[in-house]
Protein backbone atom coordinates (compact mmCIF):
# COMPACT_ATOMS: atom_id res chain seq x y z
CA UNK A 1 0.00 0.00 0.00
CA UNK A 2 0.96 2.96 -0.77
CA UNK A 3 0.31 6.50 0.87
CA UNK A 4 0.94 9.73 0.24
CA UNK A 5 1.41 13.34 2.31
CA UNK A 6 0.81 16.84 1.46
CA UNK A 7 1.26 20.07 2.56
CA UNK A 8 1.43 20.21 6.52
CA UNK A 9 0.71 16.64 6.99
CA UNK A 10 4.27 15.91 4.55
CA UNK A 11 6.20 18.69 6.41
CA UNK A 12 4.55 17.41 9.70
CA UNK A 13 5.49 13.47 9.16
CA UNK A 14 8.80 14.45 6.97
CA UNK A 15 7.99 12.05 4.25
CA UNK A 16 6.66 12.89 0.99
CA UNK A 17 5.49 8.79 0.27
CA UNK A 18 5.99 5.44 2.23
CA UNK A 19 5.36 1.93 1.56
CA UNK A 20 3.58 0.66 4.01
CA UNK A 21 2.18 -3.06 5.09
CA UNK A 22 -0.93 -2.36 7.83
CA UNK A 23 -1.70 -5.32 9.81
CA UNK A 24 -5.52 -7.20 8.28
CA UNK A 25 -7.35 -5.48 10.92
CA UNK A 26 -6.82 -2.07 8.98
CA UNK A 27 -9.45 -2.21 6.98
CA UNK A 28 -10.92 1.53 6.19
CA UNK A 29 -9.00 5.32 6.17
CA UNK A 30 -10.25 5.64 10.40
CA UNK A 31 -8.10 2.66 11.06
CA UNK A 32 -4.88 3.24 8.43
CA UNK A 33 -5.42 6.64 10.56
CA UNK A 34 -5.30 5.01 13.46
CA UNK A 35 -2.21 2.68 12.98
CA UNK A 36 -0.53 5.11 11.15
CA UNK A 37 -0.38 7.46 14.14
CA UNK A 38 1.57 5.17 15.85
CA UNK A 39 4.72 4.98 13.19
CA UNK A 40 6.26 8.08 14.52
CA UNK A 41 6.13 11.32 17.09
CA UNK A 42 5.53 12.89 13.42
CA UNK A 43 2.99 11.28 12.23
CA UNK A 44 0.92 11.44 15.96
CA UNK A 45 1.53 14.91 15.57
CA UNK A 46 0.04 15.05 11.35
CA UNK A 47 -3.05 12.74 12.50
CA UNK A 48 -3.44 14.58 16.11
CA UNK A 49 -6.52 16.35 14.98
CA UNK A 50 -8.28 13.83 12.63
CA UNK A 51 -10.90 16.68 11.67
CA UNK A 52 -8.38 18.81 10.47
CA UNK A 53 -7.64 15.97 7.76
CA UNK A 54 -8.97 15.10 4.38
CA UNK A 55 -8.08 11.83 2.50
CA UNK A 56 -8.00 10.21 -0.86
CA UNK A 57 -8.25 6.58 -1.75
CA UNK A 58 -7.12 6.08 -5.29
CA UNK A 59 -6.87 9.76 -6.15
CA UNK A 60 -10.69 10.05 -5.25
CA UNK A 61 -12.04 11.95 -2.18
CA UNK A 62 -12.93 9.38 0.43
CA UNK A 63 -14.06 9.39 4.16
CA UNK A 64 -13.37 7.85 7.30
CA UNK A 65 -15.21 4.66 6.82
CA UNK A 66 -13.53 4.58 3.02
CA UNK A 67 -12.15 0.83 2.62
CA UNK A 68 -8.64 0.32 2.10
CA UNK A 69 -6.72 -2.44 0.32
CA UNK A 70 -3.26 -3.59 -0.53
CA UNK A 71 -3.22 -2.13 -3.94
CA UNK A 72 -4.62 0.90 -3.18
CA UNK A 73 -2.47 4.39 -3.03
CA UNK A 74 -4.01 6.43 -0.26
CA UNK A 75 -3.43 9.93 0.14
CA UNK A 76 -3.60 12.42 3.38
CA UNK A 77 -3.55 15.92 3.02
CA UNK A 78 -5.17 19.38 5.08
CA UNK A 79 -8.55 20.92 3.48
CA UNK A 80 -7.89 22.14 0.35
CA UNK A 81 -7.12 25.38 -0.65
CA UNK A 82 -7.04 25.89 -4.35
CA UNK A 83 -8.45 28.49 -6.70
CA UNK B 1 -20.64 17.56 -25.71
CA UNK B 2 -17.18 19.43 -25.89
CA UNK B 3 -13.70 18.33 -24.26
CA UNK B 4 -12.38 20.86 -21.84
CA UNK B 5 -9.11 21.82 -22.02
CA UNK B 6 -7.31 21.35 -18.60
CA UNK B 7 -3.53 22.47 -17.59
CA UNK B 8 -1.66 22.31 -14.57
CA UNK B 9 1.67 24.03 -15.01
CA UNK B 10 4.06 26.24 -13.45
CA UNK B 11 4.39 28.55 -16.24
CA UNK B 12 2.47 32.14 -16.86
CA UNK B 13 -1.05 31.62 -18.77
CA UNK B 14 -1.91 34.80 -21.33
CA UNK B 15 -6.13 35.31 -21.08
CA UNK B 16 -6.23 36.68 -24.31
CA UNK B 17 -4.30 33.75 -26.02
CA UNK B 18 -6.51 31.16 -24.35
CA UNK B 19 -9.63 33.35 -24.97
CA UNK B 20 -8.54 33.23 -28.83
CA UNK B 21 -7.65 29.74 -28.84
CA UNK B 22 -11.40 29.21 -27.43
CA UNK B 23 -12.97 31.17 -30.26
CA UNK B 24 -11.00 30.97 -33.14
CA UNK B 25 -13.10 30.37 -35.99
CA UNK B 26 -16.27 29.99 -33.89
CA UNK B 27 -19.38 31.73 -35.16
CA UNK B 28 -21.37 29.29 -32.61
CA UNK B 29 -20.40 31.10 -29.55
CA UNK B 30 -22.69 34.26 -27.99
CA UNK B 31 -20.75 34.71 -24.85
CA UNK B 32 -17.61 34.05 -23.35
CA UNK B 33 -17.07 34.38 -19.35
CA UNK B 34 -13.87 34.16 -17.31
CA UNK B 35 -12.50 34.70 -14.38
CA UNK B 36 -8.57 34.68 -13.38
CA UNK B 37 -7.75 34.38 -9.76
CA UNK B 38 -4.24 36.22 -8.70
CA UNK B 39 -2.08 36.63 -6.29
CA UNK B 40 -2.32 39.73 -3.36
CA UNK B 41 0.31 41.14 -1.70
CA UNK B 42 -1.78 40.86 1.59
CA UNK B 43 0.29 41.54 4.61
CA UNK B 44 3.96 41.57 3.56
CA UNK B 45 3.20 38.54 1.20
CA UNK B 46 6.55 37.58 -0.67
CA UNK B 47 4.96 34.84 -2.53
CA UNK B 48 2.56 31.86 -3.07
CA UNK B 49 3.88 28.33 -3.34
CA UNK B 50 1.49 25.85 -4.46
CA UNK B 51 1.42 22.51 -3.87
CA UNK B 52 -0.45 19.74 -5.43
CA UNK B 53 -1.46 16.05 -6.09
CA UNK B 54 -0.21 14.93 -9.36
CA UNK B 55 -2.63 12.63 -11.22
CA UNK B 56 -5.42 13.36 -8.79
CA UNK B 57 -5.47 17.21 -10.26
CA UNK B 58 -5.92 16.54 -13.56
CA UNK B 59 -9.09 13.91 -12.86
CA UNK B 60 -10.64 16.21 -9.86
CA UNK B 61 -10.68 19.38 -12.25
CA UNK B 62 -11.83 16.85 -15.39
CA UNK B 63 -14.68 15.95 -13.23
CA UNK B 64 -15.45 19.49 -12.38
CA UNK B 65 -15.57 20.48 -15.72
CA UNK B 66 -17.32 17.31 -17.12
CA UNK B 67 -19.81 18.30 -14.05
CA UNK B 68 -20.16 21.86 -15.80
CA UNK B 69 -20.68 20.74 -19.52
CA UNK B 70 -23.70 18.26 -18.30
CA UNK B 71 -25.64 21.50 -16.22
CA UNK B 72 -24.41 23.93 -18.67
CA UNK B 73 -24.46 23.49 -22.77
CA UNK B 74 -20.84 24.89 -23.41
CA UNK B 75 -19.50 24.80 -26.37
CA UNK B 76 -16.05 25.91 -25.00
CA UNK B 77 -13.91 25.19 -21.36
CA UNK B 78 -10.81 25.92 -20.67
CA UNK B 79 -9.03 25.58 -17.13
CA UNK B 80 -5.71 26.31 -16.12
CA UNK B 81 -4.19 25.80 -13.03
CA UNK B 82 -0.83 27.39 -11.64
CA UNK B 83 1.79 25.14 -9.17
CA UNK B 84 4.95 26.25 -7.52
CA UNK B 85 6.29 29.75 -7.04
CA UNK B 86 3.60 33.05 -7.90
CA UNK B 87 4.29 36.35 -7.12
CA UNK B 88 2.08 38.95 -6.03
CA UNK B 89 0.08 40.47 -9.22
CA UNK B 90 1.03 37.02 -10.75
CA UNK B 91 -2.09 35.13 -12.04
CA UNK B 92 -3.03 31.77 -10.19
CA UNK B 93 -6.15 30.31 -12.40
CA UNK B 94 -8.26 30.83 -15.07
CA UNK B 95 -11.44 29.19 -15.67
CA UNK B 96 -13.05 30.25 -19.39
CA UNK B 97 -16.28 29.27 -20.18
CA UNK B 98 -18.14 29.44 -23.85
CA UNK B 99 -21.60 29.24 -24.83
CA UNK B 100 -24.51 30.26 -27.32
CA UNK B 101 -25.98 32.32 -24.47
CA UNK B 102 -24.46 34.59 -21.94
CA UNK B 103 -26.20 32.62 -18.45
CA UNK B 104 -24.96 29.43 -19.32
CA UNK B 105 -21.55 30.98 -19.52
CA UNK B 106 -21.70 33.14 -16.29
CA UNK B 107 -22.91 30.83 -14.29
CA UNK B 108 -20.37 27.72 -15.72
CA UNK B 109 -17.79 30.53 -14.72
CA UNK B 110 -18.77 30.74 -11.52
CA UNK B 111 -19.49 26.93 -10.71
CA UNK B 112 -16.06 25.92 -12.07
CA UNK B 113 -14.39 28.49 -9.75
CA UNK B 114 -16.27 27.64 -6.58
CA UNK B 115 -16.03 24.35 -6.80
CA UNK B 116 -11.57 24.24 -8.23
CA UNK B 117 -12.08 26.19 -4.51
CA UNK B 118 -12.75 23.31 -2.49
CA UNK B 119 -12.66 20.52 -5.34
CA UNK B 120 -9.56 19.92 -6.84
CA UNK B 121 -6.34 19.27 -4.67
CA UNK B 122 -3.96 22.47 -4.21
CA UNK B 123 -2.61 23.78 -0.87
CA UNK B 124 -1.21 27.19 -0.78
CA UNK B 125 1.74 28.33 1.35
CA UNK B 126 1.98 31.74 1.94
CA UNK B 127 5.79 33.13 1.97
CA UNK B 128 6.25 36.14 3.84
CA UNK B 129 8.75 38.76 3.51
CA UNK B 130 10.14 38.52 6.97
CA UNK B 131 10.99 34.77 5.91
CA UNK B 132 8.04 33.40 7.84
CA UNK B 133 5.83 31.07 6.35
CA UNK B 134 1.89 29.48 6.92
CA UNK B 135 -0.15 27.32 4.84
CA UNK B 136 -3.39 28.77 3.71
CA UNK B 137 -6.49 27.72 5.98
CA UNK B 138 -9.67 26.61 4.05
CA UNK B 139 -12.36 28.83 4.72
CA UNK B 140 -15.63 27.86 5.32
CA UNK B 141 -16.61 30.79 2.74
CA UNK B 142 -15.40 28.38 0.02
CA UNK B 143 -17.57 25.77 0.89
CA UNK B 144 -21.17 27.38 1.40
CA UNK B 145 -20.10 28.79 -1.96
CA UNK B 146 -19.42 25.41 -3.37
CA UNK B 147 -22.52 24.39 -1.37
CA UNK B 148 -24.51 27.03 -3.26
CA UNK B 149 -24.44 24.60 -6.68
CA UNK B 150 -26.64 21.70 -4.44
CA UNK B 151 -27.05 18.29 -6.05
CA UNK B 152 -23.47 17.79 -7.57
CA UNK B 153 -22.67 13.87 -7.98
CA UNK B 154 -19.17 15.33 -7.45
CA UNK C 1 -13.76 54.72 -5.59
CA UNK C 2 -12.54 53.87 -9.07
CA UNK C 3 -13.29 55.75 -12.21
CA UNK C 4 -14.97 52.55 -14.41
CA UNK C 5 -13.26 52.82 -18.03
CA UNK C 6 -16.10 53.40 -20.45
CA UNK C 7 -16.43 53.13 -24.26
CA UNK C 8 -18.56 53.57 -27.36
CA UNK C 9 -16.50 52.48 -30.38
CA UNK C 10 -17.01 51.06 -34.10
CA UNK C 11 -13.56 49.09 -33.21
CA UNK C 12 -13.03 46.20 -32.18
CA UNK C 13 -11.23 45.06 -28.75
CA UNK C 14 -8.96 42.94 -27.47
CA UNK C 15 -9.62 41.31 -23.92
CA UNK C 16 -5.98 40.57 -23.52
CA UNK C 17 -4.93 44.20 -23.76
CA UNK C 18 -7.74 45.35 -21.94
CA UNK C 19 -7.47 42.90 -18.85
CA UNK C 20 -3.94 43.58 -18.91
CA UNK C 21 -4.52 47.41 -18.99
CA UNK C 22 -6.86 47.19 -15.90
CA UNK C 23 -4.23 44.80 -13.71
CA UNK C 24 -0.64 46.29 -14.92
CA UNK C 25 1.37 47.18 -11.75
CA UNK C 26 -1.21 46.00 -9.25
CA UNK C 27 -0.65 43.65 -6.24
CA UNK C 28 -4.40 44.21 -4.57
CA UNK C 29 -6.50 42.75 -7.20
CA UNK C 30 -7.91 39.20 -5.85
CA UNK C 31 -10.16 38.42 -8.87
CA UNK C 32 -10.81 39.49 -12.30
CA UNK C 33 -14.17 38.46 -14.07
CA UNK C 34 -14.88 38.79 -17.67
CA UNK C 35 -18.09 38.98 -20.27
CA UNK C 36 -17.50 39.00 -23.74
CA UNK C 37 -20.70 38.99 -25.82
CA UNK C 38 -20.08 37.91 -29.63
CA UNK C 39 -21.99 37.81 -32.45
CA UNK C 40 -23.82 34.37 -33.34
CA UNK C 41 -23.71 33.20 -37.16
CA UNK C 42 -27.37 32.28 -36.22
CA UNK C 43 -29.88 31.65 -39.18
CA UNK C 44 -28.05 32.82 -41.87
CA UNK C 45 -27.13 35.79 -40.19
CA UNK C 46 -24.73 38.26 -42.24
CA UNK C 47 -24.24 40.98 -39.75
CA UNK C 48 -25.39 42.80 -36.77
CA UNK C 49 -25.80 46.30 -37.26
CA UNK C 50 -26.15 48.38 -34.11
CA UNK C 51 -27.57 51.89 -33.58
CA UNK C 52 -27.18 53.74 -30.11
CA UNK C 53 -28.23 57.11 -28.76
CA UNK C 54 -25.03 59.51 -28.68
CA UNK C 55 -24.69 60.82 -25.31
CA UNK C 56 -27.37 58.86 -23.48
CA UNK C 57 -25.53 55.65 -24.37
CA UNK C 58 -22.35 57.02 -22.42
CA UNK C 59 -24.44 58.36 -19.86
CA UNK C 60 -26.21 54.95 -19.11
CA UNK C 61 -23.08 52.95 -19.34
CA UNK C 62 -21.63 55.40 -16.45
CA UNK C 63 -24.93 55.12 -14.63
CA UNK C 64 -25.11 51.53 -14.32
CA UNK C 65 -21.25 50.98 -13.85
CA UNK C 66 -21.39 53.45 -10.93
CA UNK C 67 -24.04 51.07 -9.27
CA UNK C 68 -21.79 48.40 -9.76
CA UNK C 69 -19.05 49.75 -7.78
CA UNK C 70 -21.51 51.40 -4.75
CA UNK C 71 -22.74 47.54 -4.60
CA UNK C 72 -19.22 45.74 -4.97
CA UNK C 73 -15.91 46.61 -3.84
CA UNK C 74 -14.48 46.69 -7.35
CA UNK C 75 -10.81 48.12 -7.81
CA UNK C 76 -11.41 48.20 -11.93
CA UNK C 77 -14.49 48.11 -14.24
CA UNK C 78 -13.95 48.33 -18.15
CA UNK C 79 -17.22 48.42 -20.29
CA UNK C 80 -17.11 48.42 -23.96
CA UNK C 81 -19.26 48.30 -26.22
CA UNK C 82 -19.49 48.45 -30.13
CA UNK C 83 -21.91 50.12 -32.43
CA UNK C 84 -21.95 50.16 -36.24
CA UNK C 85 -21.71 46.62 -38.41
CA UNK C 86 -20.52 43.46 -36.90
CA UNK C 87 -19.53 40.37 -38.55
CA UNK C 88 -20.59 36.66 -36.58
CA UNK C 89 -17.69 35.96 -34.53
CA UNK C 90 -16.50 39.52 -33.64
CA UNK C 91 -16.73 40.61 -30.63
CA UNK C 92 -19.43 43.18 -29.42
CA UNK C 93 -19.69 43.99 -25.33
CA UNK C 94 -16.79 43.72 -23.30
CA UNK C 95 -17.31 43.91 -19.36
CA UNK C 96 -14.52 43.32 -17.14
CA UNK C 97 -14.73 43.16 -13.32
CA UNK C 98 -11.53 43.53 -10.68
CA UNK C 99 -11.70 42.93 -6.90
CA UNK C 100 -9.64 41.54 -4.54
CA UNK C 101 -12.34 38.85 -3.85
CA UNK C 102 -13.76 36.54 -6.76
CA UNK C 103 -17.16 36.91 -5.62
CA UNK C 104 -17.33 40.71 -6.24
CA UNK C 105 -15.65 40.46 -9.80
CA UNK C 106 -18.37 37.89 -10.99
CA UNK C 107 -20.76 39.43 -9.51
CA UNK C 108 -20.47 42.58 -10.51
CA UNK C 109 -19.85 41.11 -13.67
CA UNK C 110 -22.84 39.42 -14.40
CA UNK C 111 -24.33 42.79 -13.09
CA UNK C 112 -22.92 44.88 -15.76
CA UNK C 113 -24.03 42.37 -18.74
CA UNK C 114 -27.96 41.89 -17.48
CA UNK C 115 -28.08 46.02 -17.38
CA UNK C 116 -26.29 47.12 -20.15
CA UNK C 117 -29.14 44.50 -21.93
CA UNK C 118 -31.74 45.98 -21.00
CA UNK C 119 -30.74 49.68 -19.80
CA UNK C 120 -28.21 51.35 -22.59
CA UNK C 121 -29.68 52.64 -25.93
CA UNK C 122 -28.51 50.25 -28.25
CA UNK C 123 -30.84 48.74 -30.40
CA UNK C 124 -29.61 45.39 -33.32
CA UNK C 125 -30.52 44.93 -36.64
CA UNK C 126 -30.16 41.59 -38.27
CA UNK C 127 -28.76 41.24 -41.74
CA UNK C 128 -29.20 37.78 -43.61
CA UNK C 129 -27.16 36.63 -46.54
CA UNK C 130 -30.69 37.01 -48.88
CA UNK C 131 -30.36 40.53 -48.05
CA UNK C 132 -33.48 40.91 -46.00
CA UNK C 133 -33.10 42.68 -42.43
CA UNK C 134 -34.56 42.88 -39.18
CA UNK C 135 -34.53 44.87 -36.07
CA UNK C 136 -34.24 42.27 -32.84
CA UNK C 137 -36.77 42.30 -30.48
CA UNK C 138 -35.82 42.82 -26.64
CA UNK C 139 -36.92 39.12 -24.80
CA UNK C 140 -38.67 38.77 -21.52
CA UNK C 141 -35.65 36.84 -20.30
CA UNK C 142 -33.22 39.98 -20.30
CA UNK C 143 -35.77 41.56 -18.24
CA UNK C 144 -36.33 38.91 -15.82
CA UNK C 145 -32.53 38.99 -15.81
CA UNK C 146 -32.10 42.31 -14.65
CA UNK C 147 -35.09 42.21 -11.95
CA UNK C 148 -32.73 39.67 -10.38
CA UNK C 149 -30.89 42.54 -9.42
CA UNK C 150 -33.57 44.51 -7.64
CA UNK C 151 -33.78 47.48 -5.42
CA UNK C 152 -31.53 49.40 -7.89
CA UNK C 153 -32.05 53.21 -8.51
CA UNK C 154 -31.42 53.20 -12.05
CA UNK D 1 -37.88 70.81 -28.44
CA UNK D 2 -35.98 68.80 -30.12
CA UNK D 3 -36.67 64.99 -30.84
CA UNK D 4 -34.94 62.10 -31.73
CA UNK D 5 -36.32 58.65 -33.20
CA UNK D 6 -33.71 55.26 -33.37
CA UNK D 7 -33.89 51.91 -34.85
CA UNK D 8 -37.37 50.82 -36.29
CA UNK D 9 -39.16 54.21 -34.99
CA UNK D 10 -36.91 56.35 -36.91
CA UNK D 11 -37.44 54.27 -40.20
CA UNK D 12 -40.96 54.40 -40.12
CA UNK D 13 -41.18 58.36 -39.49
CA UNK D 14 -38.33 59.06 -42.14
CA UNK D 15 -36.35 61.22 -39.95
CA UNK D 16 -33.66 60.85 -37.53
CA UNK D 17 -34.50 64.07 -36.08
CA UNK D 18 -36.85 66.93 -36.38
CA UNK D 19 -37.51 70.33 -34.34
CA UNK D 20 -41.26 71.14 -33.28
CA UNK D 21 -42.98 73.52 -31.47
CA UNK D 22 -46.03 71.30 -30.29
CA UNK D 23 -49.27 73.48 -28.41
CA UNK D 24 -49.46 74.27 -24.94
CA UNK D 25 -51.42 71.55 -24.00
CA UNK D 26 -48.43 69.22 -24.69
CA UNK D 27 -47.71 68.78 -21.15
CA UNK D 28 -46.09 65.07 -20.97
CA UNK D 29 -44.53 62.06 -23.54
CA UNK D 30 -48.25 60.58 -23.78
CA UNK D 31 -49.57 64.04 -24.78
CA UNK D 32 -46.39 64.18 -27.53
CA UNK D 33 -46.66 61.16 -28.57
CA UNK D 34 -50.55 61.59 -29.52
CA UNK D 35 -49.52 64.96 -30.96
CA UNK D 36 -46.77 63.58 -32.97
CA UNK D 37 -49.00 60.80 -34.53
CA UNK D 38 -50.94 63.06 -36.36
CA UNK D 39 -48.27 64.86 -38.61
CA UNK D 40 -47.49 62.47 -40.82
CA UNK D 41 -48.68 58.43 -41.82
CA UNK D 42 -44.74 57.58 -41.08
CA UNK D 43 -45.31 59.23 -37.52
CA UNK D 44 -49.15 57.57 -37.47
CA UNK D 45 -47.47 54.02 -38.18
CA UNK D 46 -44.61 54.46 -35.62
CA UNK D 47 -46.71 55.60 -32.87
CA UNK D 48 -49.60 52.87 -33.30
CA UNK D 49 -48.68 50.70 -30.71
CA UNK D 50 -47.71 52.77 -27.80
CA UNK D 51 -46.33 49.67 -25.69
CA UNK D 52 -44.04 48.90 -28.34
CA UNK D 53 -42.36 52.93 -27.46
CA UNK D 54 -40.24 53.80 -25.22
CA UNK D 55 -38.89 57.28 -24.43
CA UNK D 56 -36.15 59.12 -23.05
CA UNK D 57 -36.15 63.07 -21.76
CA UNK D 58 -32.94 65.08 -21.69
CA UNK D 59 -31.05 61.51 -22.51
CA UNK D 60 -32.68 59.71 -19.51
CA UNK D 61 -35.43 56.97 -20.16
CA UNK D 62 -39.00 58.34 -19.11
CA UNK D 63 -42.05 57.09 -18.46
CA UNK D 64 -45.40 58.29 -20.32
CA UNK D 65 -46.20 60.47 -17.62
CA UNK D 66 -43.15 62.23 -18.05
CA UNK D 67 -43.40 66.18 -18.44
CA UNK D 68 -41.92 67.90 -21.26
CA UNK D 69 -40.92 71.09 -21.84
CA UNK D 70 -40.24 73.84 -25.09
CA UNK D 71 -35.94 73.14 -24.54
CA UNK D 72 -36.20 69.49 -23.77
CA UNK D 73 -34.43 66.85 -25.89
CA UNK D 74 -36.79 64.16 -26.27
CA UNK D 75 -36.13 60.10 -28.33
CA UNK D 76 -38.09 57.73 -28.53
CA UNK D 77 -37.59 54.80 -29.71
CA UNK D 78 -37.97 50.29 -29.63
CA UNK D 79 -37.41 48.55 -26.20
CA UNK D 80 -33.38 48.61 -26.12
CA UNK D 81 -31.61 45.36 -27.43
CA UNK D 82 -28.04 45.89 -26.53
CA UNK D 83 -25.35 43.75 -24.86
Amino acid sequence: MRVLYFAWVRQKIGLGEEVISPPPEVRDIAGLVAWLSTRSPGHAAAFANARTIRAAVNQDFATPDHAVAPGDEIAFFPPVTGG
Amino acid sequence: MITPTIRVQEAGFDLGVESARLTAGRQDIGGLASFVGLCRADDGLAALVLEHYPGMTEAAIGRIAAEACARWPLSGCTVIHRIGRIAPGEPIVLVLTASSHRAASLEACAFLIDWLKTGAPFWKREEFADGTSRWVEAKAADDAATARWAGSVL
